[in-house]
């Protein structure tokens, strides 16, 4: 018990997390690229023709993934900054800004491949759809993570301020999420569900691949991304000096 | 407390006060950290910054009985009569703050002291934009404060003034 | 196997105008961020190294 | 000297804001005057069709209401944390967060009330019946303190931060999004002939969360803007 809180807490120090990443985020990215090329021929190659919509679906391999995970990294950001406010820890801070720009590329990429896929099947680019406007709204929250995070000049006050937005946004997430449901159903919006009566093994592995190799890219740009953050916050330790030399 | 110019006095003040975080250490007071006890430890602290803390719209004495509210203290007009009669703006009660002079805004300020009830004053260099009458009265102000058993943390570069009031001296250099 | 042939598969059953730029699009999400990643991690190296110039030159 | 019980400090600061508003009349009536021109601004982009303009009516007057009370947001703290009166409150032994719930208070008396009953004048411009008024009013006089609440958050932590106004509005109109779908969408299920005591009873919701958590974020934003 005792031996495993050091443990972690050694590698909460920024500099030894810096190490920890460098080493981490090869096999990460490695495995995401794996993952990726299996999910892409299970699902454009192996996976059989969705008898509704046709090789339409097909965009669900990465809309479902990107959807799914930049709602969790939402999440993930705002318990980091929650433990960062709590406990008053700088890799805390770091982590959450460097968790943001991915979850909102995700956000994007979602609304982005939502709407590519909602024109063949409602015959419009853009449908006020419960799933589509929450994305929408996500981003939004992403964006004014970003926004306030790079406005502040003093790092420290910038970690502390946007933690307090992003827990915030969490607490709200599932009420803005609730009301836009509500407003939809209320609204008997053109939301197209997939009524998936038999789907086929080959398109559950295609859609799970995906989603992994999804996740192990978001943190392979997070652990690259945060040792970036680390070594300019951190320019003045000594250490940095040879972990650069 | 003395010392040059953004040496960080100010700062330093403000950690003692619970307003900036503190790196390392801790501030005790009655033998206990003051981020443990925040809520007592504020009834006994009246701190004066820099700024003055007057909203310019508001009339001299409406200030001085918000300040007075947030310490929980409601004082009597004639109260306010004397402590600005005290402090050489005798009279000035229903002026608007934003129709005083830069000395005459830092005495109603100062005159802030004369009404709290607080054991531990933090003062950041309140004899800036003062006469020398202004120093002579605001140094007879603490003086008695100390005399009644009451604790003060003055900042200041003109180490004159202070040096005769004070009975420990601090001198911060970088 | 899906498909009988390239043509067949690039056609998407009719779907291609849909399905090739939402991976498309990924792809490309995927390289600017990569790109954007890198790019930071070079130079936030540059001013290391512009910093600890300067701070020779402040001890000699 | 007499003592103050916290109802009394709140009640102080209270007397201090509205007092305040009153001798620099230009911060009550500007959100006011906002509201009015932006609602008359939609009539003129889509047309006078009445049919139109009446359904449009809910959804407009309460986005125009929203963007109104956030104009005045931005002041909510600015001119305290200048003067320096901001660290007094901050250093009172009076709990920051009731301090700052008394502020959202008074910029709910200030900029939310003069909307509520601005409101009808601007409804019947949409051709809004008697009723549907009654009803935009009862949703606004139970949404625009939830908007006061939230909206200190955003004020709070874009205090003394470059281009607080636009930032203020990035962070915070996402989460106004819940009560403008309630309190919009009230004025429309009546006019469609639904009952409206769901719609209340979430709005009432709203503000009893916002009650408790929001005056928490704001004084640890404010705490922080401190610093």
């Amino acid at each position: 018990m005792n031996t495993q809180k050091i443990h972690w807490f050694k590698f909460s120090s920024p500099q030894n997390f810096y190490f920890l990443a460098g080493r981490m985020w090869p096999w990460f990215a490695v495995l995401a690229t794996v993952l990726a090329a299996v999910a892409l021929w299970i699902g454009l190659v192996m996976a059989p023709v969705d008898a509704q919509q046709g090789q339409g679906y097909r965009i669900i391999f990465v809309h479902v993934p990107a959807a799914s995970l930049s709602m969790f990294v939402y999440l993930v950001m705002a318990g980091w900054a929650g433990f960062g406010l709590a406990f008053n820890t700088r890799l805390s801070g770091m982590m959450a800004s460097a968790l943001a720009p991915t979850g909102a590329i995700l956000a994007f990429l979602s609304l982005a491949t939502g709407s590519l896929w909602g024109k063949p099947m409602w015959g419009t680019w853009w449908v006020w759809d419960a799933r589509l406007t929450s994305s929408l709204i996500l981003l939004f929250l992403y964006l004014g993570f970003i926004a306030l995070q790079s406005s502040i000049d003093d790092p420290r006050r910038a970690d502390k301020a946007s933690a307090v937005l992003a827990l915030v946004g969490a607490v709200n997430i599932p009420i803005i999420y609730g009301s836009v449901y509500w407003w939809n159903t209320l609204h008997q919006g053109a939301s197209v569900t997939v009524k998936g009566a038999s789907i086929a093994p080959a398109m559950l592995w295609g859609m799970g691949l995906m989603t992994a190799a999804f996740w192990m890219y978001a943190i392979t740009m997070t652990l690259v991304r945060v040792r970036a953050i680390i070594l300019d916050r951190e320019r003045h330790a000594e250490w940095v000096k040879h972990a650069v030399e | 407390m003395a010392g040059a110019n953004g040496v960080g006095k100010t700062s330093l003040l403000r950690m003692v006060c619970g307003l900036a975080p503190i790196d390392s250490g801790q501030i005790l007071w009655n033998d206990t950290p003051i981020h443990s006890q925040s809520d007592v430890y504020r009834q006994d602290l009246c701190y004066l910054g820099h700024l003055n803390s007057l909203q310019e719209s508001m009339t001299v004495n409406e200030n001085l009985v918000f300040t007075a509210a947030l310490a929980g203290n409601a004082p009597e007009p004639t109260q306010l009569q004397e402590v600005l009669a005290h402090f050489g703006v005798r009279g000035r009660g229903e002026q608007l703050v934003k129709h005083l002079s830069q000395g005459q805004k830092r005495r109603v300020a100062l005159s802030r002291l004369a009404l709290s009830q607080a054991r531990l004053w933090v003062l950041d260099e309140p004899f800036v934009a003062m006469d020398e009458k202004g120093v002579r009265m605001l140094a007879d102000l603490i003086a008695s404060h100390l005399g009644k058993g009451g604790l003060a943390v003055i900042t200041s570069h003109q180490q004159v003034d202070i040096g005769t009031l004070a009975p420990q001296m601090l001198e911060l250099r970088t | 196997m899906q498909w009988n042939n390239w043509n067949e598969f690039l056609a998407m059953g009719g779907y291609a105008q849909y399905v090739w730029p939402a991976f498309g699009l990924t792809a490309l999400a995927v390289v600017i961020e990569v790109i954007q990643v890198r790019a930071k991690r070079r130079e936030v190296l540059r001013s290391l190294h512009a910093q600890f110039e300067s701070e020779k030159g402040d001890s000699q | 000297m007499k003592k103050l019980g916290l109802f009394g400090v709140m009640a102080a600061l209270l007397r201090r804001e509205v007092s305040v508003a009153l001798r620099q009349k230009g911060e009550v009536l500007t959100p006011l005057v906002f509201f009015v021109v932006v609602a008359s601004l939609f009539p003129l982009g889509v047309g006078p069709e009445s049919a139109l303009l009446l359904r449009m009516a809910p959804g407009v007057l309460w986005v125009s209401a929203l963007l109104a009370a956030m104009l005045s947001l931005q002041r909510l703290f600015a001119t305290d944390h200048a003067d320096g009166s901001l660290e007094q409150m901050a250093l009172s032994s009076t709990p920051l967060g009731l301090l700052v719930a008394a502020k959202a208070l008074t910029h709910f008396l200030l900029s939310g009330l003069p909307l509520v009953l601005m409101a009808p004048v601007l409804g019947l411009q949409f051709g809004l019946e008697s009723r549907s008024l009654g009803i935009l009013m009862l949703t606004l006089l139970l949404g625009t303190p939830t908007l006061s609440l939230i909206g200190s958050i955003g004020a709070a932590l874009t205090l003394g931060v470059r281009g607080a106004g636009v930032l203020l509005s990035l962070l915070i109109l996402p989460l106004y999004i819940p009560v403008l779908i309630f309190g919009a969408g009230a004025v429309e299920a009546d006019a469609a002939g639904l009952g409206i005591g769901g719609h209340l009873s979430l709005l009432a919701a709203l503000f009893v969360l916002s009650v408790f958590f929001a005056p928490l974020a704001t004084k640890t934003a404010l705490r922080i803007s401190l610093e």
